[in-house]
């Protein structure tokens, strides 16, 4: 007898994958504005497990784009069944929503200009930081605050691309942000050997497929199938594809080696949240 | 920041036509929906009936009071579950779909007040000719009032679509693609700022210019008719 | 909707020790202060490019009318882009550095949502005025009144009476509109509204409260020049609309 | 064909109208004059129900328009009526203007109701300007066209609502010859007017209001001889004697 | 005292005032008649240059008009001006409609004006209203604050353009009495207006404009026994025949 989500995808023959349109590498449209990226493979993987769990080899499947803000009501009232983007699995949110395994760890670091001097948190003393709104990232900047004496000037950019427009025209000394992201930004800017990602971890966070609550059994079968993908390999090819070689629409190269946390996260599959 | 870069706008550009055709179409959609819902609450407004006449006053003075982009993402939000509790299964309506939804219902508490203030424009003694040929209510309002009122008020009812026009771009809150939407994800995925903006703030102005020019040929237009 | 309320957030406190109420309430102080420094920009610039489009002189109304054009016709959002990200690029140097660097971002706020502002307000300055007969002019004029004399004594009072109710609407417009500067790093309510939703993603709770916090500033606002309206209304004359109610 | 009587109005606590009684019988013409303020539109949109009063009784070609069940549009469709202001509809032209009430309200052809209101229009000497719109004719013009319409509902009597008041002098003598003629084809007409070139010429009898009654209701010749109250006698002397 | 010499204006390509010669002597009281549109309002806005012309010269009191470094605020101020429709500011108390052109043009104290302003207000018989404002005046009393507005200037002439064409009938005779008084204590004036009673007790002349032409400029009994022009007799038979 089938419950929650799977009950639903088998009573309508659909499914809804909710995706990002610029987290670039993992969940964003290219050139003909079709969501492609690392996430949205992994899902593929996911729907095809959940076709054949369901055996309706002929399920559709529709696209849903969502945003940061939009991502869990729309999850919560039954819009979309699956979160393909990059979203953070936090304690915070699973009083709202559940997650998967963790596919990603991604590090906050800073981005800087190589030319501004900055090589670790004790240079932003007294300096600009930007960090985008409504990104947990900020949380960080104030933590730091408080524990290390550095006294830096917070300054907010609506979203990540007018973040790093302050970094580049030099409204702000550093940009606080996921180290993919960062990454994914410099390399698409106009001058990519301009700038660097400097400073220690100041966190690890964890990126996961969202799902609807206290769904056992679907989230048991998407835990399954990401599982498989690390143990097999399957993941680590995926993660090349999209983390270590030229990517549409641009053909850019992230060159973004996997990291200690990343690969700890392939060998030992785990759903915490960060704090 | 002297070495712009508009490649980004010409390898986009189909992507960005298709925002604004979207754009157009939302536009238009809550332009004919909102005059026909602002009218019949402006006359709701204007009568007698004391119950449809405070709902008049709640709906324009509760949508005029709260930011637009917010209205867009509650009714988002909202609108599904209602249609679930009505149809009894999850019925999902898209971020495209519901803003035309959103818009006609915001915009008509704008139009309705444009219209209220059109109607109260024409003198008495037009509708006192009216019901003075036997004419009744209806078709006093019909024939005699609405249709002054309308042409009185058509600049300004399309200096309020230009305002909507402009407004569209708001639906970035639910992730459509407007106009607007499709610069800023093209901005986020290929950062190019600086030149998406101003690309995106000369074809606003092209496109709002022309259509205020209009407005002006029809407010002379007008004016020789009266 | 398998959604979990929880209202008692609003009293859990946060990492910089301030309880998320502290953040509504300290969003709600910068929405008022950007609001009201916009208001103030946009009614005395509004006003002079008003009386400056309804003049004789030819070059003074195509000065207005070509402000009105631009600003009318760009989103807010655009403009407000402009301001911070453009201009700055587009001055010599030094100044650029400085605007980037020193100048508070409220300014930039203030003057791009003041700008965008000004040129509805001009728009309904100069419909006040030229909805005055021209024989209030006349008259004026007549008896012996500088051209400048007509405006200050004669046709602005009666103007601003007449246009009211629209200033009204566009003063509680204008606390809407600041919802934008959030895009230009202002900490305003939309911005905090934004961050609480990050945090806690209890969005319907949130969204209630916010809403209602602009619901309860655009009602304040309709109160308070409904308020001028009333004081200022001149015995025996029957103006317009009795505007809002 | 026109009974008033014991008319009261009140705007809340004000009274527009006390207690007026008088009577227009077929193919008489009656001019109502006084005061400024003193209710004589009031009363003579009393007469089809355009607006409502509180107190008396008013029946025309013996229906009560009081009376609840009273079909008011029928009504006010067979009463001519002609405003201050002529309030043609400026968004149409000269011939929809004529031809719109008889279509929608009388339920006449189209063709039927233009052929009509040509005659009328040609009868008011204006059959050139069929085509044009209200505001494209001079006041005059316009007040005619507004009699012609009136007269296209083939109305069982007219009523006029200072009809020259709003118009330059020289325009006054062509609207009011339009008038008289129709007096003296019979018609039974309500005349509110300053006009006592008018009044001497057509009127039979001149009712004289202030402050909301009747003070004088006199057949002509008695109340240009000598009016009775002291008001209407300082009336008609200020709007004689300049 | 006025000299109006050739005056020509178009409005574009349309011409308003055609070649107009006149003159007003000090003391003299001139009333402009004419259709409606012939350019009466016109000529009598150009002597105070509330209107600019294109060709000719207008001299008042031996100042050009239409010279560049005439300051026009200071002769205006010195030609008291009456409006059609009073054009009292409706924002301000009667008294302050009597001051502030006083104390802002002339220089006056607050005290000085007020007390001179309520003078004329009596003269014209309303000063129980001072504290009201316009709103609350009835269209005769607006007038006659309007002509004590301007009296209160000190003016050396006076110009009025139809100054009892916008009153109810009965008000015109109010107005018409103050104006009266005025021109028989000598003030020089020019006067637009239908009046033809006002005209025949005080005019000295009267000028019949047609299509911005000047057609007749004759003395008063010349013009009211035989008009020379037809276009002026029928003009005056049509104002004065009903
Ligand atoms: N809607 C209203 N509310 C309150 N009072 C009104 C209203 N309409 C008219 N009145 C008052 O009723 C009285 C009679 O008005 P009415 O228009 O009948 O006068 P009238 O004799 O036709 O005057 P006029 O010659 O100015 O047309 C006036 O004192 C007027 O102020
Ligand atoms: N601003 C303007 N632009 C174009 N034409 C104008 C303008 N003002 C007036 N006119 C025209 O100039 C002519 C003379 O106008 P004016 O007001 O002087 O006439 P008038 O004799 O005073 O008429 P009335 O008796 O109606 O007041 C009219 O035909 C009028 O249409
Ligand atoms: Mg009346
Ligand atoms: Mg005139």
């Amino acid at each position: 007898q089938l419950t929650g989500t799977l009950q639903k995808i088998k009573d309508s023959g659909a499914i809804t994958v909710g995706h990002r349109e610029s987290s670039v590498p993992f969940s964003y449209l290219d050139a003909n504005q079709k969501p492609i990226g690392y996430a949205m493979d992994l899902c593929a993987k996911v729907v095809d497990a959940i076709k054949a769990e369901l055996k309706l080899p002929s399920l559709q499947v529709n696209y849903q784009p969502v945003t940061s803000q939009n991502r869990i009501p729309l999850m919560q009232n039954g819009t979309i069944d699956l979160e393909c983007g990059s979203t953070t699995n936090s304690v915070a949110r699973q009083q709202q929503v559940g997650f998967s395994v963790a596919y990603f760890v991604t590090s906050v670091r800073l981005a800087v200009r190589k030319d501004s001097g900055v090589k670790d948190i004790g240079d932003l003393d007294g300096k600009p930081v930007v960090t985008t709104t409504g990104t947990t990232s900020d949380q960080l900047i104030k933590m730091n605050e408080k524990g290390k004496t550095i006294d830096v000037r917070n300054i907010y950019g609506k979203d990540h691309a007018d973040s790093f427009l302050m970094v580049e025209s030099g409204r702000a000394a550093a940009f606080v942000m996921d180290d993919i992201l960062l990454a994914g930004l410099i390399a698409s800017s106009k001058n990519p050997a301009g700038f660097d990602i400097v400073g220690p971890s100041l966190r690890d966070e964890p990126y996961a497929v969202m799902m609807r609550k206290d769904d056992a059994p679907f989230k048991a079968l998407v835990d399954k199938t990401l599982t498989g993908l690390m143990k097999s390999g399957e993941a680590e090819k995926l993660y090349t594809k999209w983390f270590m070689n030229p990517i549409p629409p641009r053909n850019v190269n992230l060159n973004f080696p996997m990291s200690a946390a990343v690969k700890a996260a392939f060998q030992h599959p785990t759903d915490k949240g960060v704090e | 920041m002297s070495d712009f870069d508009f490649s980004v706008i010409a390898a986009n550009w189909a992507f960005l036509a298709e925002g604004l055709r979207y754009t157009l179409q939302v536009t238009v959609t809550a332009m004919v929906g909102g005059i026909l819902i602002g009218t019949l609450l402006a006359l709701m407004r204007l009568g007698s009936i004391t119950p449809l006449r405070w709902f008049a006053i709640g709906y324009v003075n509760v949508f005029r009071s709260v930011p637009l982009v917010q209205v867009i993402l509650a009714f988002y939000l909202i609108l599904p579950l209602v249609l679930q509790m009505i149809t009894g299964k999850p019925t999902p309506i898209g971020a495209a779909n519901s803003a035309y939804f959103t818009f006609t219902i915001f915009e008509a508490a704008y139009y309705s007040e444009i219209m209220r203030s059109g109607i109260q424009s024409i003198p008495k003694g037009q509708i006192a000719a009216g019901y003075a040929l036997g004419f009744t209510y209806g078709q006093t309002m019909r024939h005699v009032v609405l249709p002054q009122a309308f042409r009185n008020m058509l600049p300004v009812l399309l200096t309020q679509t230009i305002i909507l026009f402009q407004d569209i771009s708001l639906v970035y809150a639910i992730g459509a693609t407007d106009f607007f939407g499709a610069a800023d994800k093209i901005t986020q995925r290929d950062l190019r700022p600086v030149e998406m903006y101003t690309t995106v703030a000369v074809v606003y102005f092209i496109i709002c210019f022309l259509l205020s020019r209009l407005v002006k040929r029809l407010q002379t237009r007008i004016a020789i008719i009266r | 909707m398998n959604y979990h309320w929880d209202w008692m957030f609003f009293f859990q406190e946060t990492d910089d020790g301030l309880k998320y109420y502290d953040w509504i309430l300290s969003g709600l102080g910068w929405t008022t202060a950007v609001s009201l420094a916009s208001l103030a920009v946009a009614l005395l610039l509004g006003s002079v490019l008003g009386v400056m489009r309804t003049t004789p002189r030819r070059w003074l109304v195509g000065l207005g009318d070509a402000y009105v054009d631009v600003f009318r016709n760009v989103p807010l959002i655009v403009q407000l882009f402009m301001w911070f990200f453009v201009v700055p690029e587009l001055v010599p140097e030094k100044l650029g550095i400085w605007m980037k660097q020193d100048l508070p971002y409220i300014v930039t706020a203030v003057v791009g949502l003041g700008l965008y502002t000004a040129a509805r307000i001009a728009e309904q300055v100069k419909a006040g005025i030229n909805s005055l007969s021209r024989g209030q002019r006349n008259a004026g004029l007549a008896l012996g009144f500088t051209e400048w004399q007509t405006y200050r004594y004669v046709r602005l009072p009666m103007a601003y009476r007449i246009v009211l109710p629209a200033l009204t609407s566009e003063a509680m417009n204008i606390f809407k509109n600041s919802a934008v500067t959030y895009a230009v790093g202002i900490l305003e309510l939309y911005f905090q509204y934004k961050q609480i939703i990050e945090k806690t993603s209890q969005v319907l709770e949130i969204t209630i409260v916010v809403t209602s916090c602009y619901f309860v500033l655009a009602f304040v606002m309709n109160r308070l020049l409904a308020f001028i309206e009333a004081r200022t209304r001149v015995p025996g004359l029957i103006v317009g609309t009795k505007g809002d109610k | 064909m026109i009974e008033i009587q014991n008319v009261s109005k009140w705007y809340g606590s004000f009274q527009v109208l006390t207690d007026c009684t008088t009577r227009v019988d077929k193919g008489e013409v009656v001019v109502v004059c006084g005061p400024s303020g003193s209710g004589k539109s009031t009363l003579i949109k009393c007469v089809n129900a355009l607006e409502p009063f509180q107190k008396g009784s008013v029946v025309v070609d013996g229906i009560a328009v009081e009376d609840p069940k009273t079909n008011l549009p029928k009504l006010r469709s067979r009463v001519g009526m002609v405003f201050q202001h002529f309030e043609l509809f400026p968004h149409m032209t000269i011939t929809d203007n004529l031809a719109i009430a008889q279509v929608k309200v009388l339920g006449r052809s189209r063709d039927e109701a233009v052929e009509r209101g040509l005659k009328l229009l040609d009868r008011v000497g204006l059959k050139a300007h069929a085509a044009k719109f209200p505001g494209q004719l001079s006041g005059g013009q316009q007040q005619r066209v507004a009699i012609a319409r009136a007269l296209a509902m083939d109305p069982i009597c007219m009523l006029f609502d200072e009809p020259t008041s709003a118009l330059d002098p020289e325009m006054i003598n062509e609207v009011l010859d339009v008038m008289v003629q129709l007096a003296q084809e019979g018609m039974t007409m309500m005349c509110v007017t300053h006009e006592m070139g008018f009044a001497r010429k057509v009127a039979n009898r001149v009712i004289f209001m202030d402050r909301g009654a009747i003070v004088e209701d006199a057949a002509k010749e008695e109340f240009f001889g000598q009016p009775r109250s002291e008001r209407a006698q300082t009336f008609l002397a200020k709007i004689l004697n300049h």
